[in-house]
């Protein structure tokens, strides 16, 4: 056993942390936190990021990452989450980059993945429908074949990101034979084709995430990505082998609170005096620990094979319901303090962040698999038990 | 023993679901959030034309005399409209408290006033750094001749930007002492704040502040004893008020699963979402139980100190596992601004650290345990 | 609304209490936690209350009991269960008398009730089968009828009682046919009958259950209880109608708590100086509120009507669930103190009891219908949540 | 990074299954809990004959000189077996400090033996009103001439019954000592506790004892210093214990699950217990890597009190929710005596609270983030 990064890894991580320091700006902190994702400083910052290899630093250095590990990756985004919490997803970068260039053509991958590296273009995941939510292989968009093309129609819902991005990674369904998860297949659509509606749909913490109609549009055969009819496959593939979990934003979310606490008075004591708050506390320490032990060890399977799915099942579960208790914990600290959203008066900046992201973060219970399907995974995968 | 409701309050109850249900549309909730006031004036009106708020103020102010259990019943439908503006405000922590400790000429002149609706009443209790504790007040009110100047800042006061009194506590020479001050007084300033419940709660500044001594309430330095005969109260009126967003969200989320389909199948028919669903409903249960036998013990004359703090700990807590399951059960639809559900998700958040948290209710407990 | 009880109620009670006080021996005490059931101090304790008609209150006096009301019942219970935590069931009283009342031929009534009534005679409930746990309609123990009688075999697991009560409250299969709850019977069977052999099961709580043998044992046709081949109803009706979960023993746990805390220093401080215990306490006794809430609740509704099934689920789960958690935070509270048994050395006796019932009543949400399966009947029957 | 252990430790893990599986089957467990002594002395022969009671000493004593690591793997078998017997007290409570806290001489003369399974050895740190606490300690050792005199009664001391030597931590001038005392000494008397775990716990009354002045383990006055350096470390040791328990607990669970039919349907084919299962596995995989974490950082010399602490609390916890789940999942078989599943159920209830309870651990996490 050894449970300790190595200096290269160690040095990488300092370089990460400058860049960051100096990067991110309050400027792009309110940009991110108003819901709407990427905006001018975000697609700034979004390059720079893309200038050193940062977004895609597994991709090889051919296509514009830097050929590291999954440590590599891990230790990123670490400091990414801790320094700042809110943080958007690349989903070009993060999740279709890998895809493509495991399943795509030769094309694809000097088409897409260069500019994805260099922060030109993001994409939106087309996974989720209304009828489709947990269950995805019931998704239910319609792509047919017709001449060079696919003919696409039907609607996706919760498509975060497809206000600014340029792509939509579209799941679709190219048959209706046999079981429903036999018949998808992946497309990377340009979202200004003709025929796509994009219509906005709002969290209650204020996140922007749309509806998109397809109607009659035109997707190019090339697009295609993988095999047809194994989408849904290649999907579960991707899930399992992209995910990762940092614990660095509740290590934030705790520091900071720590800060608050030792810093605030209620009724003529610090907080930090207070027993119970102390254990709280603590427990949050303790359970941090379990977190990023769980996450270590899914970057070190996820190093040397593909880590069996309950992993990052069992991972994803903990952390998820981790950032709740978090967001609870906070509130019953900081009392009526803690029920300030950010944009308010209050007497430590904490107050309002925590409450973005108690707002903010409630989905992540439910999205990418929710707690339910999770302990399912994990009971049938990890502990063979029989499904029902 | 008696469970339920008598036929008169089954009525009121019903009227109340009836009135609500068309008048405080879930489009109005939504509206009222946005709206800077916070306060339909035309909904004020026509609650106050039904006589809610003067429900509980005896007839000879011209109210109706109801008893704290009628309350209860009105404030469960409130909480689960749920309904937008100042009617817990001027009802729970105006007048109940003026019930409390005004003398006749006060009760003459604000509550009359206040049952037919016609002034709007709230508490500046707690401060940035004092929570229902009187040792760490800062706010003073100085005895000037005829009259208090009250200077200091009040924090997480409801309504106060619509109020058009504020009782106030201070500190004096000796303790602490309410005074109900007109909002049209020079020196006040209020700040409105963005709570997560999309409620509206405010900064009061009060800057010099000048009182006149007949707006004392009771006596000079004795203040705390009144809020802590009222607290209690207070406490079990809010727990009303969110055990009618529990049990609305349980409702919904039920129904949601009878409709809901994935993999083929109702998602009320997957174990997970029962056992979910029947967690909820032992919670709601629970606190519906500890609400009203309090409520009802309030309204009877019994010391019930304790099972008031009972209450509001475990409706706090409760309903914090409601709403988390509520909004878990309903996935994407839950958590949208378009949807229903976030409503009681946000402002369980909001009520269940007002007026007392869990942890706050658990030490009062103990102390009411003698231990 | 009206959340007291009735001066007569309340001078029952006293009664009830003051009857306890004096007939409740440490010798008592001490044979029931034996764990082997009633012995010769049980019998005599269980006639004293007999002779009063307070183990079938509710019974007709012309059968022996007080005709009186499910309050009665349950304010006798809540006395018990306060002085005497550990306390048997009777389920001669508690289960059978009710069901032969309401089934029961008026031969049948005339031969038992009087006698289950007076405290002599005493049934062991025939339910569970190593494969019928949970899945009641799963019973398989064969009675098949031949001239004047049933001749029965088959076997029976965790049947409490079986070792000192006379008769066998067995429910056992009468049709193969159809389904399979629609093909068992109530028989009162007395327990040395030939044919009948009874071999002791230990929980690890050191009390004694019993598995039971039965080969070819004769069963005479009148000893068949209500109809034949609704057994399984008017076993799941007798649930429904007599339960009753008393938290005074909880409530007892709580204060012999108290009373510890109070009385013992750890590390220079009185315990009960602890902020950390007094939330523990605190909300213990706020726990306690709500269950006995849902208590009075359920007898309110017995008193009028039938309940609903889920409403007794609800308070099944709540109160098994609290028991636990009253023994979890005991030890807690106590430290190693907390850990020890009974017989051996502690600075206080509740030390010894706690963990008693610990390990004796761990079974509690597992028995008489598991924790999920009340949840799962809450869903539906409360709820209207589809079968699955 | 590298989560797998070295081959070594993998040959060391499989052999002490193998050997514990053969000579330690229930029925020995079982045989062990009814015993007085519970300690089976060809059991221990054999153990010695393995090393395993010399597997964290230098060889200089005649000891393997292994890692704490490989104590760890060691430690998660026994928890699994569950061991019965004193192997905890003499290398954990015993060895372990001894090795931080004796002299040379000491060293070689008890740890030597100690290696070898010659001796037993043990700790009394607590007494009835006194828990990792050197202030509220009772228990003095007063200096006369070339020896201390011991007296006060220690409680909770592991298998004092059975042992040779008891390091006894008692009051001195200015501070706390501790003393090898040797059980065979005049005025010793031991009395066996009957716990929940069916372990063996005494009460020991130390009365006027005479220890030699060489005895003193370290400096007079500073034996509690010692037990900080050494406490955290027997609290991963306990932990890795307990995680041998809870490891065992789930694979024999979801065994049960895959086996037991109840509605014509395998259990664990169900929601609720699949549900039940995984937040067994998550407690218990979050507990392999506290444990594993933290016993790697004490074998590198890596800093590491807090994660002690951490791994203690967590584990505490965590083990509690899965024997409850695994009793709850196994029904009526959990519960029985004959089963297994109550070894673990029962044995978890004492370890949670040696060594430090969650509460205590947490208070300590606290103190070691400088909050």
């Amino acid at each position: 056993m050894d449970f300790k990064f190595t200096p290269e890894q160690e040095a990488f991580r300092k370089e990460v942390r400058a860049f960051l320091k100096s990067e991110v700006t309050d400027e792009l902190v309110e940009e991110v936190n108003s819901g709407l994702g990427l905006g001018p400083a975000g697609w700034e910052y979004v390059r720079k990021l893309g200038k050193r290899g940062w977004l895609v630093p597994m991709i090889p250095k051919e296509y514009g990452g830097l050929g590291a590990s999954f440590w590599e990756r891990f230790i990123l985004n670490e400091e990414i989450y801790y320094c700042f919490p809110e943080f958007i997803q690349y989903f070009g970068a993060n999740i279709v980059a890998p895809i493509v260039m495991e399943i795509g053509t030769e094309e694809q991958k000097k088409e897409y993945i260069p500019r994805i590296a260099r922060g030109e273009i993001e994409f939106a995941l087309g996974y989720t429908e209304p009828q489709a939510g947990s269950d995805l292989a019931s998704i239910d968009i319609r792509a047919v074949e017709q001449d060079d093309c696919y003919i696409v129609n039907g609607q996706k819902t919760y498509n975060t990101a497809c206000h600014y991005a340029q792509y939509h990674w579209l799941n679709a369904r190219t048959s209706t034979e046999g079981k429903k998860y036999k018949g998808l297949s992946f497309f990377i659509v340009p979202l200004d084709s003709p025929g796509i509606t994009i219509n906005p749909m709002w969290t209650m913490g204020g996140e922007r995430t749309n509806e998109v109609f397809y109607d009659n549009v035109k997707v190019p055969k090339k697009n295609l990505v993988g095999q047809k009819n194994r989408g849904f496959y290649h999907m579960m593939d991707a899930l399992d082998h992209e995910r990762m979990f940092p614990i660095t934003h509740i290590q934030r979310g705790l520091d900071d609170l720590i800060k608050y606490v030792k810093g605030t008075e209620r009724n003529g004591k610090l907080l930090i005096e207070d027993p119970l708050i102390r254990q709280k506390l603590a427990q949050f320490a303790i359970d941090i620990e379990v977190g990023r032990g769980m996450g270590y060890r899914i970057v070190w399977l996820q190093d040397h094979s593909k880590p069996g799915g309950h992993e990052t099942s069992i991972l994803k579960v903990f952390v998820t319901e981790l950032e709740r208790r978090l967001t609870y914990t906070a509130v019953h600290i900081m009392g009526q303090q803690g029920a300030l959203r950010y944009q308010s008066y209050c007497s430590s900046p904490i107050a309002g962040w925590l409450e973005h992201w108690f707002l903010a973060d409630t989905r992540r219970t439910i999205s990418a698999g929710s707690s339910e399907i999770q302990r399912n995974i994990i009971a049938q995968r990890g502990l063979g038990l029989p499904r029902s | 023993m008696e469970f339920n409701l008598s036929e008169e309050q089954e009525m009121l109850k019903k009227m109340a679901r009836d009135f609500l249900t068309e008048n405080c549309p879930k489009s109005l909730v939504r509206e009222m959030e946005e709206d800077e006031k916070g306060h339909s004036v035309e909904l004020w009106r026509k609650m106050a034309e039904l006589g809610w708020m003067g429900l509980i103020i005896p007839e000879e102010y011209g109210g109706i005399e109801g008893s704290f259990l009628d309350l209860a019943v009105l404030l469960e439908e409130m909480g689960r409209a749920p309904l937008p503006g100042p009617f817990f405000s001027t009802v729970v922590l105006g007048e109940l408290l003026l019930l409390e400790v005004g003398n006749k000429e006060q009760k003459q002149e604000y509550l009359t006033k206040a049952a037919q609706g016609q002034v709007i009443l709230t508490l500046a209790l707690n401060e940035a750094e004092s929570d229902l504790d009187p040792d760490s007040m800062t706010t003073t009110a100085v005895a000037k001749g005829d009259e208090y100047i009250i200077s200091g800042t009040k924090m997480f006061v409801p309504d106060a930007h619509v109020s058009d009194y504020i009782i106030c506590a201070a500190r004096t020479s000796e303790g602490v002492t309410l005074f109900l001050v007109d909002t049209k007084s020079s020196g006040i300033q209020c700040n409105l704040l963005q709570t997560t419940g999309g409620d509206k709660q405010c900064e009061v500044v009060f800057n010099e502040v000048k009182v006149p001594t007949k707006n004392i309430l009771g006596e000079v330095n004795k203040g705390w004893s009144y809020i802590e005969r009222w607290l209690p109260k207070a406490m079990v009126a809010k727990s009303v008020e969110i055990l009618g967003g529990i049990q609305e969200t349980l409702e919904m989320t039920a129904d949601y699963a009878k409709d809901r389909m994935q993999f083929d199948q109702l998602i009320g028919s997957f174990q997970a979402i029962q056992h979910h669903c029947s967690n909820m409903m032992i919670d709601v249960n629970g606190s519906r139980f500890l609400a009203y036998r309090v409520a009802w013990m309030i309204s009877e004359g019994i010391p019930c100190t304790k099972e008031c703090y009972i209450t509001k700990a475990w409706v706090s807590d409760a309903s914090q596992r409601v709403v988390v399951l509520g909004t878990q059960v309903q996935g994407g639809t839950g958590i949208m601004k378009e949807g229903n559900m976030q409503f009681y998700f946000r402002r369980q958040r909001v009520a269940e650290v007002m007026l007392g948290s869990s942890d706050f209710c658990r030490e009062k407990v103990a102390q009411e345990m003698h231990l």
